[in-house]
């Protein structure tokens, strides 16, 4: 059993100051994740804003460095407090997805120039490997070589955009993918083209994903593993349809009761509004 | 972080910037070729009266020295302005004047330089704000083109061009104002107060013509963008007037990046009085400086580049402490 | 239904009124740059300018005009400052740096002996006659003093108080700035009575009238008033500010800012020190900085004030054009006051190579157009010199008629003539050229009278031939390279703005020594760093100067006693100098100064010495002379009238020298109200 | 204050307010293109025609008593000439090449210093940015007016007025950098960023090839500001005599003018001609920074 | 009743002109609430711009006209040219961000009064405002604040508050949940819903989640690439859908429980500035067929009160319920 991830004691206190006050926010409290396991594997985590999710996702891409605790990958220390793994190693280990593809391009660069040097830095691989890889890589997320080269990323939609950003995490051949909001910024009708993906990258490539959402129903979709979260703590883990299915802590319960669907209307059980408002 | 925390660092970097500011302006002015002493033998040799013998010279060479503090090398003397400036604020006297300390002569001459400088800035940033706004708010209309036309028209008049023409106009060709500034020598009656005002009204229309262009401009573009900000445009859906959008919509927003350019530009005045003072022969900071400069008056110059540096660091200062009263977001946040 | 008034809008609306109104102001500001050009163009006649001045101003009260610090216009003479802003203007103490321009030369003070400007003899002031001298060495001398003058405050001018003056000078010689003068001067006094003093001075001093006196332009021995300054504790630091004075005026006021300076005449002014001149006719004199030139033409043009300093030609043409009540001091050219003791030339650093060949100094002499530089510079407006001294009514016959006639046989080694003895005559021909009036050109003898006796040839050719015999040839960029083949920068500093007619002069010397080949770097300079540059061997080369050749009288040692061998300090010295500033190394002429300073300064030998001299300088080619100073002093007679001018000389007619006393005693109001 | 003002100018840093979006709407474009055109149009006739008139010049229009004085315009002297024997369209002429040499020098190497600190402080941030921080602060407050007035004297005495330039460029800087930091200090949050750090990108390579295009826009409008400044400074010396005023700027003219009284003696061309260029100038400067600016939102509006 | 009759409305760019919204039209019952739901660039929100009568350039209504229903104060009919007199007396608007529809320098107070209301005295309206919000389950105090001190959710009942305040007869709510957590989405719209029913005014709500108007509406306009595709009560959209594009949108989305595999549409929607011809979603439709590449569908009532634009809206492919 290979250790996918695994956090111990994480904990991250952000300073807010500001000229009349400043308050300690806690947006990771003891977050311990320990997921072991022979397959590769899809966790998501999900909350409300302020959860802390975005924080451990960015904790894990180091963009965060936590006050206290580590994060082990696939048995590689990855982050932590005075954590330094090599560069490369690193890259190489974990690789992330943006929530807003327009914005994880710069609108000065061709998209493929990010895969290019992908292949070549991280991968290390020489000028026609790199090609290859690339070829390779967005070929798994349906596109085509041809299409992307030379391109800018006003030139695509979002959803093609997210699937180059996939393409590119996926050329170093990273343990693990960390997708923060990868869907939350594409059209609803083209949402399950991203999540399917994600689900058949698991299979053929087997690639494990961490996947960030506030979206419970995409997160039951995909998902072997769901840690919800609330307030920096989570709340409750373990394996998703186990999780979503009987729900054990109440906050879960309640996100689960808000979801709106199109199969159950909501209950409307005690009025908002006091008092009668003709009146 | 605390709010005492946040004023002892704001106040440390303080005054890290104001030793650097006054450590580089010590040892600039000795890159100047001048030298002071040379300079008043010279004055007293070849204008001022009588040719001196080498024996008094040498002897007058000496004694100056010694009343200017002089002696010693360019380290201890360094060592010795800091400690005067920063513990009791004393430039010593002043060369030129001797034995006048340049504090003295320094806060003789500021109330002028202040009291000129920070009505004509507060003035000008008023008036090109306010039209500067109607201009960026109704800026399809013709009426506020012109209005804009006026700011791109006077901004990059030189401004000594227009000190010139102000003159011409307002002392010569319709003499309203004095070609020649005569202040009163002292006191401060109603009538005297009068007499400043009419003696200074010339060089504060210019500044005041000079200044104004540039806030026009600013505040028209910061208008323009601020007006398409959405909650002006929900104020718009919301039916609310035109008036009420300019003043508490666009207005109350487009002026916090003013504030702060009106107190950097406070800070300033000191630059800004130079060429205003020497050309309209007003007594303030900015003349003290040019004819310390002209004369190798060493300490004249610390002493106003000093409180040049210092009026700049603390406006930097009062930016950071004050400009939460403007944005609640920063009071609150 | 009505809202709720909103103090906002009114503010609001009361400002958006004032910027429109001020907007309209700044519209107005581009065609009125066009109307300028019409007033000038034009040049309407100033009367009309001037009367509708004069009413504007004089309907604020009921009789007569009055002055911004409140006294009767017409009975106030209104003198433009020579220095612009006083920076010290309470310090009023004479034994220290003080405000020296604000009159108390001319109206405070009272000196032992003045000088005539007009004939350079000294005459008693305060003194009962000129000084006697007691021994054959010329060191030991007696003073008697006149009786019954009084001090401002009424205590009588005694022995006293010259005596008292000279204990706290002597006393405290490192303390006071301005004591040096006669501290190093004067070995030992004493009073013999309450008006007689008796003298020792260090050395033989034939000149003991002028050293304790005044010479030119103002005395350094200032008697103070012993009753004021012993009740002081401190005198070094006494301020003396409103002090009480020997003079027939008194401080009535004055700007703490240093702009003005007002004085009021004493009424017992006949007991002052020199009362026994005359009435003076103003009851106020008023000094005030009317500040750029620009202003001050329209001030002056509006008879805001009487008496200006120096003013560009320009703007005195422009101001004349509006108010033919301003004149200058001779209705022909060169218009402007001569006689001043000091002259313009261009003085080189003769210890700095490739300077140091008198070849090369007079290339460079050949080389300067003077007649161009004239023109441009001054309009024409100038009297040459090539005697290095001012070619003045008194010193013509002494000096400079005998070194002309001397000049015009001069031979350079070569054999070649460098003196042009038809230079006025060219000048006014090439005036005439350039389109001014035949009337105002002079005719005859006046051309020698008004342009001067002659000066160097403008020879460029004969410039390059100096100059390749001494390796110095003109490189491939048209510039002279020394023998080195580096490049020539010669550097050449000149006065800024404080000095304009220098300012200008000097600009284009350079520009005629760039066209003949001189890569010149023409340097302004503030007055601070123009007296270093003067000082300093390392730090000059060449520049603009005025200061080593001021000779009034027959006395040329005043100003080159200084040339002598303690004044040569090496070429790369940082040591200031304290005089020699032609930086003379020529023994001949040290030995002549020597033997000069124990002659009487009015004798044949001591005479004929400074002709030798400066023949000397000539031959070396010492300094180029060029002019006398053009000294503009232009005056409004709106209100007063007789000023010192060419046809009515009585005295050099500066506001900034002692001798502006004469012209207090002789103006006369125009009756204009 | 003019002189504060154009300090500022170079780069006023509005960082401390809420950066005002500066979107355009789409109803401005023409405008905008109107204006950026006006001001280029403006700026390549003056760049062009005082780049390569000189070319055609008869004499150094610096020389004295080159023609006689106080001419009236001409067919041989377009603007008539001046007191001292200059052809005033020459001088002009080459007045405007100085004047917009110095000004793109100085402009170059504020640009240069400013985007190289301002770009590192920003991106690269800890130690290193408070330490340029505290020295770009330091900077900010030494007053640049009495500090050249000081150096003027040293000024004066070089061969060549760019040392004006040099001084301009080492107390100018300050302003811009704070500007450019300040932008790069957002950029620095954006995930295009940290996508090429994840490409494997070094420090340096994200300032060059991620930040820069971005604030490159900025710095060209920076780059024209200066250009302004550094002319109006010189100009503003020069005008009191603390620059080089043989060497034709347009600040030169107006010395020489001022110093012989042109406004009085009716040699008023010598006056309004320098005048109504640098207004001009400014003009285009002016219009080709603000309508490139502008043009510039639109563009990152659409983007 | 408002009706939207054959409404075309272009923007004008650089490109030429675009038709955002393409020849809809519509009749809204009074006193429901309508949801519009469609990709991003479908003419949705345009659809709303012109409903609310924010008609400015380079937005204009190039053909068509909407009628509300009502008369003004002078008893004329009011239509898209003189609405805005109206706007939050009998119309309002919702909008999607609160946060930057505040304006962040004052207070929540001050933006409440900037209403021009002619009857009544500030302090009266003052009063009326702090009930009002009470009721709506604020507390008092929140319209004191100044908008970065309140949270999302606080907002956005600002928002709603200020919005129904005068009770208008029409209500436009534009995504106004998009950025909301999903627990405090659930409030907002059973809020609207509530106010809907007690107010009793038409509210038209503009989001693209359909799990949102599942929910809260009472009926339903599908718009794709400038059209209108279909419009139906919601309870019939949603279990039998008569256009495949709404079908394909019920169906990407995933339900929890539901483990069968779910498909997002693929391709994109064509670009306005395109020449169009047949039916726009014949690229992506899985039932296209030739005819549906060269002849535009009509939009007409298939079943009562059921519209659709398409070809096959009656064919056995789609008649069967969405799962």
């Amino acid at each position: 059993m290979a250790t996918i991830l695994k956090t111990e004691n994480l904990n991250k206190v952000y300073r807010l100051g500001s000229l009349t006050r400043s308050k300690h926010i806690q947006a990771l409290n003891n977050v311990n994740l320990n997921i072991e396991s022979d397959v590769p594997v899809i966790i998501s985590v999900v909350g409300e804003s302020g959860s802390g999710k975005t924080t451990l996702a960015k904790t894990l891409l180091r963009l965060v460095e936590p006050s206290s605790g580590k994060v082990t990958v696939y048995d590689q220390l990855v982050a932590g407090k005075g954590v330094h793994p090599p560069k490369t190693q690193f890259l190489a280990t974990v690789q992330p997805i943006f929530q807003n593809p327009f914005e994880a391009f710069s609108r000065y660069r061709t998209v493929d120039s990010y895969l290019y040097e992908t292949a070549t830095r991280v991968a290390g691989l020489s000028k026609t490997d790199a090609i290859a890889s690339m070829e390779n890589a967005l070929t798994s997320v349906g596109l085509e070589y041809k299409d992307v080269q030379g391109k800018y990323s006003n030139q695509f939609s979002g959803g093609e955009l997210q699937r180059v950003s996939i393409a590119r995490a996926l050329i170093p051949h990273p343990s693990l993918i960390v997708a923060d909001e990868p869907v939350s910024m594409i059209d609803a009708s083209r949402r399950m083209i991203i999540i399917n993906l994600f689900l058949k990258l698991k299979e053929d490539f087997k690639r494990s994903f961490l996947y960030i959402t506030h979206d419970l129903a995409t997160a039951y979709y995909i998902s072997d593993y769901i840690a919800v979260m609330n307030k920096g703590v989570v709340v409750e883990f373990g394996n998703a349809k186990e999780v979503m299915s009987n729900p054990q802590h109440s906050y879960t319960r309640l996100l689960l009761d808000s979801i709106p669907t199109t199969k159950q209307k909501w209950a409307r059980t005690k009025p908002i509004i006091t008092a009668n408002l003709t009146a | 972080m605390s709010i005492l925390q946040y004023f002892a660092k704001r106040i440390g970097l303080y005054l890290v910037v104001l030793f650097i500011g006054i450590t580089v302006t010590f040892f600039l002015p000795r890159l100047m070729p001048t030298n002071p002493i040379d300079g008043y033998i010279g004055q007293l040799q070849s204008r001022a009266g009588q040719t001196l013998t080498q024996e008094a010279t040498a002897e007058l060479r000496s004694s100056l020295e010694e009343l200017y503090g002089l002696k010693g090398d360019i380290l201890t003397q360094y060592f010795n302005y800091l400690k005067r400036v920063f513990l009791q604020f004393d430039f010593g006297p002043s060369f030129n004047s001797y034995p006048q300390p340049v504090s003295t002569m320094i806060f003789g001459a500021l109330p002028w330089t202040l009291g000129l400088l920070l009505t004509t800035t507060l003035l000008s940033w008023l008036l090109g704000n306010l039209i500067g706004l109607v201009a960026g708010y109704f800026h399809n209309k013709r009426s506020a083109t012109v209005l804009e036309v006026i700011g791109i028209l006077l901004y990059p008049i030189p401004y000594y061009i227009l000190a010139l023409t102000v003159i011409l106009v307002l002392a010569y060709f319709i003499p309203i104002f004095p070609l020649a500034p005569t202040f009163p020598n002292s006191g401060f009656s109603f009538e005297q107060v009068g007499g400043i005002l009419y003696n200074s009204a010339l060089p504060a229309i210019t500044l005041v013509l000079a200044g104004f262009g540039w806030n026009i401009l600013s505040m028209k573009s910061l208008a323009y963008t601020t007006k398409e900000e959405p909650y002006v445009i929900y104020a718009r859906l919301k039916g609310t007037s035109n008036w009420t959008r300019m003043t508490r919509y666009v207005f109350r927003n487009a002026m916090l990046p003013q504030v702060t350019a009106l107190v950097l530009s406070l800070g300033t005045v000191f630059n800004g009085a130079l060429l205003t003072e020497i050309l309209f022969s007003y007594p303030g900071i900015g003349l003290l400086m040019r004819t310390a400069a002209s004369s190798g008056d060493y300490n004249l110059l610390y002493g106003a580049i000093t409180m040049s540096i210092i009026a700049v660091a603390t406006a930097g200062l009062v930016i950071d402490l004050i400009y939460p009263l403007f944005d609640p977001r920063i009071r609150y946040r | 239904m009505p809202k709720t008034f909103r103090l906002t809008r009114l503010l609001v609306l009361v400002l958006t009124v004032m910027s429109l109104l001020l907007s309209a102001c700044g519209d107005q500001s581009t065609p009125s740059t066009q109307g300028i050009g019409q007033g000038a163009a034009t040049a309407q006649p100033g009367q009309t300018t001037a009367a509708q001045a004069a009413q504007t101003a004089a309907t604020s009260t009921g009789q007569g005009t009055m002055t911004d610090v409140g006294t009767p216009r017409s009975e106030t003479l209104i003198v433009q400052t020579f220095d612009g802003k006083a920076a010290n203007p309470d310090q009023q103490n004479p034994l220290n740096a003080y405000a020296i321009w604000r009159g108390f030369r001319e109206l405070g003070w009272s000196f032992l002996w003045e000088d005539d400007t007009a004939t350079g003899k000294s005459y008693p002031e305060l003194a009962a006659g000129l000084p006697e001298v007691l021994n054959p060495q010329n060191t030991q001398f007696k003073v008697k003093l006149r009786p019954g003058v009084y001090w401002s405050d009424g205590v009588e001018f005694t022995a006293d108080d010259v005596i008292y003056t000279l204990d706290i000078a002597f006393q405290n010689k490192t303390k006071f700035t301005r004591v040096a003068a006669y501290t190093s001067y004067i070995k030992s006094y004493k009073k013999i009575d309450n008006y007689t003093v008796e003298f020792e001075t260090i050395n033989p001093s034939y000149d003991f009238a002028t050293a304790m006196g005044v010479y030119t332009w103002g005395a350094a021995f200032i008697p103070v008033p012993k009753h004021v300054f012993e009740k002081q504790a401190d005198v070094t630091t006494f301020k003396n500010t409103n002090p009480v004075t020997l003079g027939p005026y008194t401080v009535k006021s004055f700007d703490p800012n240093g702009f003005w300076q007002l004085w009021e005449l004493r009424s017992d002014w006949q007991r002052s020190g020199w009362g026994n001149l005359g009435q003076p006719k103003a009851k106020y004199v008023l000094y005030k900085d009317f500040g750029s030139e620009e202003t001050r033409t329209l001030a002056f043009s509006k008879n805001q004030y009487d008496i200006d300093t120096f003013m560009s030609p320009d703007s005195i043409q422009a101001a004349q054009a509006k108010n033919p009540a301003i004149t200058t001091f001779s209705p022909t050219l060169p218009y402007h006051d001569m006689n001043d003791a000091c002259s313009y030339g261009v003085y080189l650093n003769q210890q700095k190579a490739p300077l140091d060949k008198p070849e090369v100094r007079w290339a460079l002499a050949l080389t300067l157009n003077l007649q161009q530089v004239g023109i441009t510079s001054v309009n024409g407006q100038f009297k040459s010199s090539a005697v290095p001294i001012a070619d003045t009514p008194i010193t013509r016959s002494i000096y400079v008629d005998p070194v002309t006639t001397w000049l015009k046989d001069f031979k350079l080694a070569d054999g070649y003539q460098p003196f042009n003895a038809n230079f006025g005559t060219e000048l006014a021909a090439k005036l005439k050229e350039q389109g001014v009036a035949d009337a105002a050109l002079p005719k005859g003898d006046a051309i020698s009278q008004s342009f001067g006796t002659g000066w160097w040839k403008n020879d460029p050719a004969q410039a390059e031939k100096l100059l390749n015999s001494v390796g110095i040839k003109k490189g491939s960029d048209g510039f002279y390279a020394t023998p080195d083949g580096k490049t020539w920068d010669l550097e050449f500093v000149i006065p800024g703005d404080w000095n304009k007619v220098m300012q200008r002069i000097g600009f284009s010397i350079a520009d005629s020594w760039k066209k003949a080949g001189f890569k010149v770097n023409a340097r302004q300079v503030d007055n601070g760093e123009f007296t270093t540059v003067q000082n300093t061997n390392n730090k000059f080369t060449t520049m603009m100067n005025w200061s080593g050749s001021c000779v009034y009288n027959s006395n040329f040692l005043n100003s080159w006693r200084t040339m002598n061998p303690s004044n040569v300090k090496d070429v790369n010295s940082s040591e200031a100098l304290t005089g020699n500033f032609f930086r003379v190394t020529n023994t001949k002429i040290f030995d002549l100064i020597k033997a000069s300073t124990s002659m009487e300064t009015t004798s044949q030998p001591f005479i004929t010495n400074g002709q030798e001299i400066m023949k000397e300088l000539i031959k070396d080619m010492s300094v180029i002379n060029i002019m006398n100073i053009p000294t503009t002093i232009p005056t409004n007679s709106f209100y007063w009238k007789n000023y010192s001018k060419q046809d009515n000389f009585y005295a050099a007619p500066y506001s900034w020298w002692s001798s502006f006393k004469k012209t207090l005693v002789n103006i006369q109001p125009t009756g204009q109200k | 204050m003019r002189i504060m003002k154009l300090n500022l100018k170079p780069g006023r840093d509005l960082s401390t307010g809420p950066t005002p979006r500066v979107v355009a709407p789409k109803s401005t474009r023409s405008k905008i293109n109107f204006r950026l055109k006006l001001g280029i149009i403006i700026l390549a006739i003056f760049v062009l025609g005082s780049f390569i008139l000189p070319f055609f010049c008869p004499k150094d229009p610096s020389e004295q008593a080159s023609y006689l004085k106080n001419l009236p315009i001409t067919d041989k002297h377009w603007l008539g000439t001046n007191s001292l024997g200059q052809d005033t369209f020459w001088f002009l002429i080459f007045a405007i090449r100085n004047s917009l040499q110095l000004g793109i020098l100085v402009s170059v190497g504020v640009t240069i210093i400013a985007t190289l600190l301002g770009l590192s402080a920003g991106f690269i941030g800890g130690w290193y940015e408070r330490v340029v921080m505290l020295v770009v602060d330091s900077f900010i407050t030494i007053p640049l007016l009495p500090i050249l007035i000081i150096l003027g004297a040293v000024v004066r005495g070089n061969t060549t007025f760019f040392s004006v330039g040099l001084i301009i460029v080492i107390f100018g800087w300050a302003w811009s950098a704070r500007t450019i930091r300040s932008m790069a200090l957002t950029l620095r949050e954006r995930e295009f960023v940290n996508m090429a750090r994840f490409s494997g990108a070094s420090t340096f390579n994200v300032i060059l090839k991620e930040i820069f295009p971005y604030v490159s826009s900025y710095i060209v409008v920076g780059f024209i500001n200066t250009i302004l400044f550094a002319i109006n400074t010189e100009a503003t010396l020069a005008v009191i005599g603390l620059s080089k005023v043989e060497t034709p700027t347009l600040g030169s003219i107006i010395f020489w003018a001022l110093n012989y009284n042109a406004l009085f003696t009716g040699q008023l061309l010598w006056l309004i001609a320098p005048i109504v260029s640098s207004v001009l100038l400014f003009l285009g400067l002016f219009l080709a920074s603000t309508g490139f600016n502008e043009r510039f939102a639109t563009i990152r509006g659409v983007a | 009743m408002i009706r939207l009759n054959n409404v075309v409305a272009s923007y004008k760019t650089e490109r030429g002109t675009v038709n955002a919204v393409d020849g809809v039209n519509l009749e809204i019952p009074d006193g429901c609430i309508l949801g519009i739901a469609g990709e991003s660039g479908c003419g949705k929100s345009t659809l709303m711009k012109v409903i609310y009568g924010d008609i400015g350039f380079p937005l204009s209504l190039a053909s068509g006209s909407v009628d509300y229903g009502f008369t003004d104060d002078q008893g004329n009919k009011v239509t898209s040219k003189n609405i805005q007199k109206q706007w939050f007396k009998r119309i309002s608007y919702v909008p999607q961000s609160s946060m930057s529809s505040l304006n962040p320098v004052i207070r929540i107070r001050k933006q409440f009064l900037d209403f021009e209301s002619s009857s009544k005295t500030k302090a009266q309206t003052l009063q009326e405002v702090k009930s009002y919000v009470k009721k709506l389950g604020l507390p008092e105090e929140s319209i004191e604040s100044f908008p970065h001190q309140l949270s999302g959710g606080m907002r956005q009942r600002i928002m709603i508050a200020m919005a129904t305040f005068f009770q208008p007869e029409i209500i436009l709510a534009d995504e106004p949940t998009t950025a909301l957590d999903v627990v405090v989405q659930k409030s907002i719209l059973l809020l609207l819903m509530e106010l809907q029913e007690q107010m009793g005014n038409t509210i038209i709500l503009v989001s693209h989640d359909m799990g949102v108007h599942y929910q809260a509406t009472h009926k339903m306009l599908i718009m794709y690439a400038a059209k209108a595709v279909e419009y139906a009560d919601s309870p019939d959209l949603f279990t039998r859908p008569l256009h495949p594009y709404t079908r394909m949108l019920i169906n990407s989305l995933p339900t929890i429980g539901d483990d069968r595999a779910r498909e997002g549409i693929p391709g994109r929607p064509p670009s306005l500035w395109n020449k169009l011809e047949g039916c726009r979603f014949a690229d992506r439709c899985p039932l296209a067929t030739e005819r549906c590449r060269t002849e535009e569908p009509a939009f007409i009532e298939h079943r009562p009160g059921h519209f659709a634009a398409c070809h096959y809206a009656d064919s056995q492919a789609n008649l069967s319920e969405v799962v």
